[in-house]
């Protein structure tokens, strides 16, 4: 099926299968593969995304659901070199280790700090409890988002 | 996995045992049966489309008598091959007659393997528990229907 | 994470959705697709057919009725439901939504999906039969209405057709609800849970305990754990909780959720 | 959170010990690392396996042509090709385990649920899975073996003919004078039986690999996320018939290990057979429920019929337990574990009597190999529930007991009962430390609140300790053919034409920042900055820049890797000093010092030459330098750590160079009712030498915190009787999430290393603080002992029945 999706603000037309995931279609179809799969069942969130407007986990989202959507990955978030405050505050707070999580984490931050600038602890232990990580244990994550916050 | 229970059928037993030996009648007790063939009186194949909620489960059955001692006694293994599921069980029926109607008493040991299994045990024992129920009633049709042609 | 060769097909009408669904005995209606696509995945189970219900506007929407009762279309997303105003007369509602796994999930799971799927240990299913929803289910012969105590037949089972879709979910007003659970970690999935309500008499619903929510009434929250052992529920066992040990929660939690609707 | 700094040692302009941004995290945040499953290839073919449902079957036929029919599937490989193209992996163990027969894929039977028995590979990832949903494979079901205590039973179903039986390595340890601590101890404590469960740290990113064979030169280049490449070049170079130098290993990012990925070797040759076979480079991504399935589970250990000689006071002499461990269907890493646990033999205690009596037996369940603590975070475990078992039973005081034990600060470097040497530490000062934070004093006022609220509160500590750079010498104790010993790291460090220094590692980084404490420490020493360190991504064994212990495991890069780096960048700058003398006519090298990006006579600043000069004149105009200059600029070190190979009949020589400590404590509030509790507070203290980077140290503590957590509450490997996974995804493998995680209050000391070049010590494997802690508390809020490293709600429930 014929699918025109806008990723970061370009569109991208491809004939996709209806069985094709929509992190698939990210990662394998248009090469951005700044989205990353950490399980099989709909847990980890390493695949989220902001879909019009909306973050959602790719990978329960077939490509074909969003043909005519707008899709925000990691790889859109940066201005050219200058990188968000979210993510210069992830490095300033060691919020990363292998880094494989950092995309979804990411997107699930900044989504909560688009409709929720200020948000408590709870609030923003809420909003990331859609993105598992392995390594950091989550505490400097919370630090990073919480320094972003005003 | 264990499964056993009992069940009064309003039938002598004779008919009972008669319909538990009749392939072309068992095959009709499983669930979603869409063909089978008789090899000999003990031994019998059905496809069948297990319906389960979210979409249909093929597999190929294969079942022998292993034991008998009429009209008391049966004991069959039954093997289902699927590419969802494997599906290896043994199962007992033991017949009394109690004053005009028949007391099954019946157990079942069940192995369930492959991706299906992936699915959780909580969900997977309702599951097996649900369709054995359909395959108790399927059996109460079939009773009546052999003691009406009768 | 590979899907099985399956068709997509995204009806703009509810009749054309149930065309889609009646021209192939395995066509799935697709919600949000939290649970359905990953039982996908898992190549389980497959269906043939995918028709997409994310295009039908009659199936979302909260009303507030006059009476207090809420009117709910089924593709109302977890999300929607909690920010939803007119939810907020029947508080329990955002509340144990706001339960449901994180934030993506409930951006994109949908009331609707979550009973229709009846997987046993979601948190919808006993909390609709214990507050007395009523489920309104259309086919190509017309709507009819079935309460939540007989809408809910199995595993991925409910009173819901392959050729017909629910269309609308109705709850009668009401305050006094109540809801417990034991996950597996905070907001974590439910090892077992109950839902309770005041209306006149005390209905109490039991999850993961069968295939189906356990129901049971009773007069007053003292007597609920009596009544749970009354009900002889044989659960699951699994990794995480043995069948006496959720019989054992079963009654700890009916007791906890009716003391909550009841106000203690 | 809080985190209380160290007392700064010695704050100097220094670059050591400053937690400086990582290099790494500017790709990472833009989503622009280079992860396997990113790399594409041209013309590439998608691999997928064919699994076995069975955990123990013979295999009566496989048919792959219904599979090999279908349009875009390029080709397929058996177990029987497998067994006639290579020859099996070479085993660790001696008898019997050393002569199972282990290929890439299952040859005639397979041995656990999830074992690849046929590699199928297709134009995409979805045709890949289809064709292998054709492939007809027919079994003969055997029964299963589930649990290790029946796997020597005369009637038990056996795994390895070739072996024998199911007993795959034994070994006595015994050190000190057993009978005369018996003797002398007021009392012998019994423990029937501890049990450790079965886990692993399940990266985010799971196992995967792009493999391309190069027909000229016969060399496959494996891109690949395998955090041992030395090991998998060692296994994989004798079973595929050809010399190491054909394997070339290259990593980039790598998306978690914690050990669970340094056992890839099999899937690895498979890939490349195919590649060769069908001419095409193979992408392989493994997805969640198969890792769960078939990968590198963690040891799961009993230890029965412990006895411990105590006397009333509380101090301890002695202890002797069978240690019986589950190796699950191959030995792939094991029986390695069965001596790796002896680097901590006495944990952090001064008893010298100790016996071990310990077993490795197979079962049809997923091959054991290393995880985060491996077969160390086993052993301090079993130490500290005897400690808090010793308390109980005697009436003492958990803090008491260990305080009286614990080897003290004056003992350092202090010799083990089995001659492990421990460098330096201060135990009982980093218990007062984790005490403190977690509001000791004020504990039975929160005891008090929590019973007011119907919860009990329980406190528990965790004291383990963290072996770091493996003396592989010990693996002669397992077998002593073995021509194994010793340690190493390379790393190079060089001065390009243009002035750049640029650094290559034989390490594969899984997220510990070794491009930035390697920049520290060259910057450090060539005096220039951080941003002219360049310090290149992952491991390729091209560069030339490996040995044949290069990886990232077993907590050892801040001694092994950050050592070769110090050794190479030490002798850029005497080569950089030796060619400046020469440039400035004859000036003598003690006069010349490195400084801002240079260097430059020491009392005559202003003769000044550039890195940028003296990388141009050696690399593009070097015409009339001295003959026997020997100045090269492209500096290449071996760091080998100061071993000698232990003693094999007594079992004694010291094992790991380093031991860094960590000590934690948990507060635990029990609901009575549900068993369902909650961890309401969290200390973690570490002491793990010279930091570098300390921002980096305390990452890793707190990650080795939340997996600690995860698997003492949630996280369980658990099989049905059949042998099947009842945990192979994340639907019912529950790791912790945000809202899972407890406050934590971390705090550090610093007790340098005598024994390394910067005095570092290794850490981040952790020892498994947090389960010890977590069991302590949950004995101390119930009353009930725990005996069981795995304690969810029902557990918890059962304990107070």
């Amino acid at each position: 099926m014929n699918v025109a999706v806008t990723v970061n603000g370009t569109v991208y037309e491809r004939d996709v299968e209806a069985r094709k995931l929509l992190i698939h279609f990210l990662r394998d179809d248009i090469d951005l593969t700044g989205s990353h799969i950490g399980c099989d069942t709909g847990n980890c969130g390493a695949c989220s995304v902001i879909l019009d407007g909306t973050l959602v986990k790719s990978c329960m989202v077939l490509a074909v659901q969003a043909n005519g959507s707008k899709v925000e990955t990691v790889e859109g978030l940066a201005d050219g070199e200058q990188l968000t405050a979210l993510q210069q505050a992830f490095t300033d707070h060691h919020a990363l280790q292998c880094g494989y999580c950092t995309p979804g984490m990411l997107m699930s931050a900044t989504s909560l700090l688009r409709s929720n600038p200020s948000p408590s602890d709870e609030e923003i232990r809420k909003a990331l409890q859609g993105n598992i990580c392995r390594c950091t244990g989550y505490w400097n994550i919370f630090e990073a988002v919480k320094s972003v916050a005003r | 996995m264990n499964v056993s229970g009992e069940r009064i059928f309003s039938a002598p037993r004779a008919t009972v045992w008669r319909v538990l030996n009749d392939p072309a009648s068992m095959a009709k007790v499983m669930p979603g049966v869409e063909g089978f063939d008789v090899h000999d009186s003990g031994r019998w194949t059905a496809n069948v489309k297990i319906p389960l909620g979210l979409g249909g489960l093929r597999m190929k059955v294969d079942m022998e008598k292993t034991e008998e001692r009429e009209p008391e006694f049966a004991k069959m293994a039954i093997k289902g091959t699927g590419v969802g599921a494997m599906l290896n069980m043994v199962t007992s029926f033991d017949l009394r007659e109690a004053d005009g109607a028949c007391a099954m008493a019946w157990s079942a040991e069940v192995k369930i393997a492959g991706p299906v299994g992936s699915m959780g045990q909580r969900v997977l024992q309702p599951i097996v528990n649900q369709q054995v129920e359909n395959v108790l009633s399927a059996l109460e049709v079939q009773v009546q229907e052999a003691l009406r042609a009768e | 994470m590979l899907l099985r060769e399956v068709e997509y097909v995204k009806p703009s009408s509810i009749a054309e959705a149930l065309t889609n669904l009646a021209a192939n005995d395995g066509a799935r209606a697709l919600a949000g697709g939290q649970t359905l696509i990953n039982v996908m995945k898992a190549r389980a189970a497959s269906p043939d057919v995918l028709v997409d219900l994310s295009g039908l506007e009659e199936l979302k929407g909260i009303e507030l009725g006059s009476d207090g009762t809420l009117s709910i279309g089924p593709m109302t997303t977890y999300t929607e439901l909690m920010d939803s105003a007119e939810a907020r007369a029947r508080p329990i509602l955002g509340e144990v939504c706001s339960k449901i796994a994180d934030v993506q999930v409930r951006n994109r799971g949908t009331i609707g999906g979550n009973l229709c799927a009846n997987d046993p240990t979601n948190h919808l299913p006993p909390l609709m039969a214990a507050i007395g929803a009523e489920l309104t289910i259309t086919g190509a012969g017309g709507e009819r209405t079935v309460p939540a105590s007989d809408f809910f037949l199995g595993v991925y089972m409910t009173a819901v057709g392959q050729t017909e879709l629910l269309t609308r979910i109705t709850i009668p007003a009401g305050k006094h609800d109540g809801f417990a659970a034991v996950t597996l970690g905070v907001d974590g999935t439910c090892i077992v849970n109950a839902a309770a309500s005041m209306n006149g008499s005390l209905r109490i619903a039991i999850g993961c305990v069968d295939a189906v929510p356990v129901l049971i009434e009773v007069e007053s929250p003292d007597t609920v754990r009596a009544a749970v052992r009354a009900a002889a529920l044989h659960p699951p066992d699994d990794v995480h909780a043995s069948s006496e040990y959720r019989a054992h929660l079963a009654e700890v939690l009916a007791e906890r959720a009716a003391r909550q609707a009841v106000g203690e | 959170m809080t985190t209380i700094a160290p007392e700064k040692v010695e704050v100097g302009k220094s670059l050591l010990g400053e937690s400086v941004p990582r290099k790494e995290d500017r790709r990472l945040t833009q989503g622009q690392g280079v992860f396997v499953d990113d790399i594409k290839r041209h013309g590439m073919g998608y691999l997928h396996f064919v699994r076995s449902p069975y955990a123990h079957a013979h295999i009566t036929s496989i048919d792959v042509s219904k599979a090999e029919e279908i349009k875009g599937v390029y080709g397929t490989l058996t177990g029987e090709e497998v067994a006639s193209l290579t020859d099996p992996f070479f085993q660790i163990a001696s008898e019997p385990g050393g002569r199972i027969k282990d290929f890439s894929l299952a040859v005639g039977k397979v041995r656990f649920v999830g074992e690849p028995i046929v590699a199928v590979v297709a134009e995409t990832r979805e045709l890949a899975r289809d064709a292998s949903e054709l492939v007809e494979v027919e079994y003969e079901p055997l029964d299963a073996l589930v649990d290790a205590r029946h796997a020597l039973e005369t009637d038990a179903p056996v795994l390895h003919d070739d072996a024998g039986g199911n007993l795959m390595w034994e070994g006595v340890y015994e050190w000190g004078d057993l009978d005369q601590a018996f003797a002398e101890a007021d009392q012998v404590i019994k423990i029937d039986e501890l049990h450790f469960h079965r886990f692993n740290s399940t990266p985010l990113e799971c196992g995967g690999a792009l493999v391309e064979y190069n027909r000229g030169t016969g060399q496959w280049t494996i891109h690949t996320n395998n955090q041992f490449p030395g090991f998998a070049a060692i296994m994989m170079g004798p079973a595929m018939r050809c010399g190491l130098d054909k394997l070339r290993f290259v990593t980039q990012d790598i998306g978690g290990g914690f050990g669970n990925k340094i056992t890839s070797h099999p899937q690895l040759v498979t890939c490349c057979l195919l590649s060769r076979k069908l001419n095409r480079p193979i992408q392989w991504t493994e997805w969640r429920t198969d890792f769960h399935m078939s990968m590198s589970h963690g040891n799961e250990r009993w230890f029965r019929d412990t006895e411990v000689a105590v006397k009333d006071d509380g101090t301890l002499l002695g202890f002797r337990t069978k240690a019986l461990d589950d190796a699950g269907a191959w030995l792939r890493y094991e029986p390695l574990g069965g001596v790796i646990w002896a680097q901590v033999t006495p944990g952090m205690y001064r008893w010298r009597h100790i016996r071990v009596d310990f077993t490795q037996v197979a079962t049809n369940k997923a091959p054991v190999s290393p995880n985060r603590g491996y077969s160390r975070m086993q052993h301090l475990w079993f130490t500290e529930r005897v400690i808090d078992i010793v308390a109980r039973e005697l009436g003492l005081d958990p803090v008491d007991v260990r305080k009286r034990n614990y080897i003290r600060t004056e003992d350092m470097p202090y010799e083990t009962p089995n001659g492990c040497i421990y460098d330096s530490g201060d135990y009982a000062r980093m218990l007062d430390i984790a005490l403190d934070l977690i509001g000791w004093d004020s504990m039975g006022e929160k005891r008090r609140d929590a019973e007011s609220r119907g919860k009990r509160l329980g406190v528990g500590i965790g004291s383990t300790l963290d072996s770091g750079t493996n003396n592989f010498g010990q693996s002669r104790m397992i077998n002593p053919e073995l021509q194994f010993s010793g340690n190493n790291e390379v790393a190079t460090v060089k001065l390009d034409i243009f002035g750049e220094i640029v650094v290559t590692l034989g390490t594969t980084p899984q997220g510990q920042g070794h491009e930035t404490t390697a920049s520290q420490v060259v910057a450090e020493i060539l005096n220039c900055s951080l941003d002219d360190v360049h310090v290149r991504a992952g491991h390729d064994s091209y560069w030339n820049s490996h040995a044949g212990f290069s990886g990232t495991y077993a907590s050892q890069f801040a001694v092994t890797g950050l050592s070769a780096v110090k050794g190479a960048t030490e002798m850029l700058r005497e080569e950089i000093k030796k060619l400046a003398s020469v440039i400035f006519g004859g000036v003598p090298v003690e006069a010349l010092e490195l400084a801002e990006g240079g260097v430059r006579i020491k009392d005559n600043p202003e003769a000044f030459l550039p890195f940028m000069a003296c990388g141009a004149i050696i690399n593009a105009n070097n015409a009339g330098l001295p003959e026997d200059l020997g100045v090269t600029l492209n500096c290449r070190y071996v760091y080998r750590p100061p071993f000698e190979v232990p003693d094999i009949e007594r079992k004694f020589g010291n094992l790991t160079l380093t031991y860094a400590a960590q000590i934690h404590v948990a507060v635990v509030e029990v609901d009575p009712e549900t068993g369902y509790y909650d961890i309401v507070d969290y200390a973690a203290v570490d002491d793990c030498g010279k930091r570098i980077n300390p921002q980096i140290v305390e990452g890793q503590v707190m990650g080795a915190t939340a997996q600690a957590i995860g698997a003492v509450m949630h996280e369980t490997f658990e099989y049905d009787e059949d042998g099947n996974l009842l945990t192979p995804n994340f639907y019912d493998y529950h790791v912790p999430h945000a809202l899972d995680m407890p406050p934590l209050h971390t705090g550090a000391i610093e007790s340098p290393s005598p024994f390394t070049p910067l005095g570092t010590k290794g850490m981040g494997e952790g020892g498994g603080a947090g389960i010890h802690a977590v069991c302590a508390a949950i004995q101390d809020a119930t009353g009930k002992i725990v005996t069981d490293s795995h304690n969810p709600y029902h557990r918890v429930w059962e304990l107070m029945r």
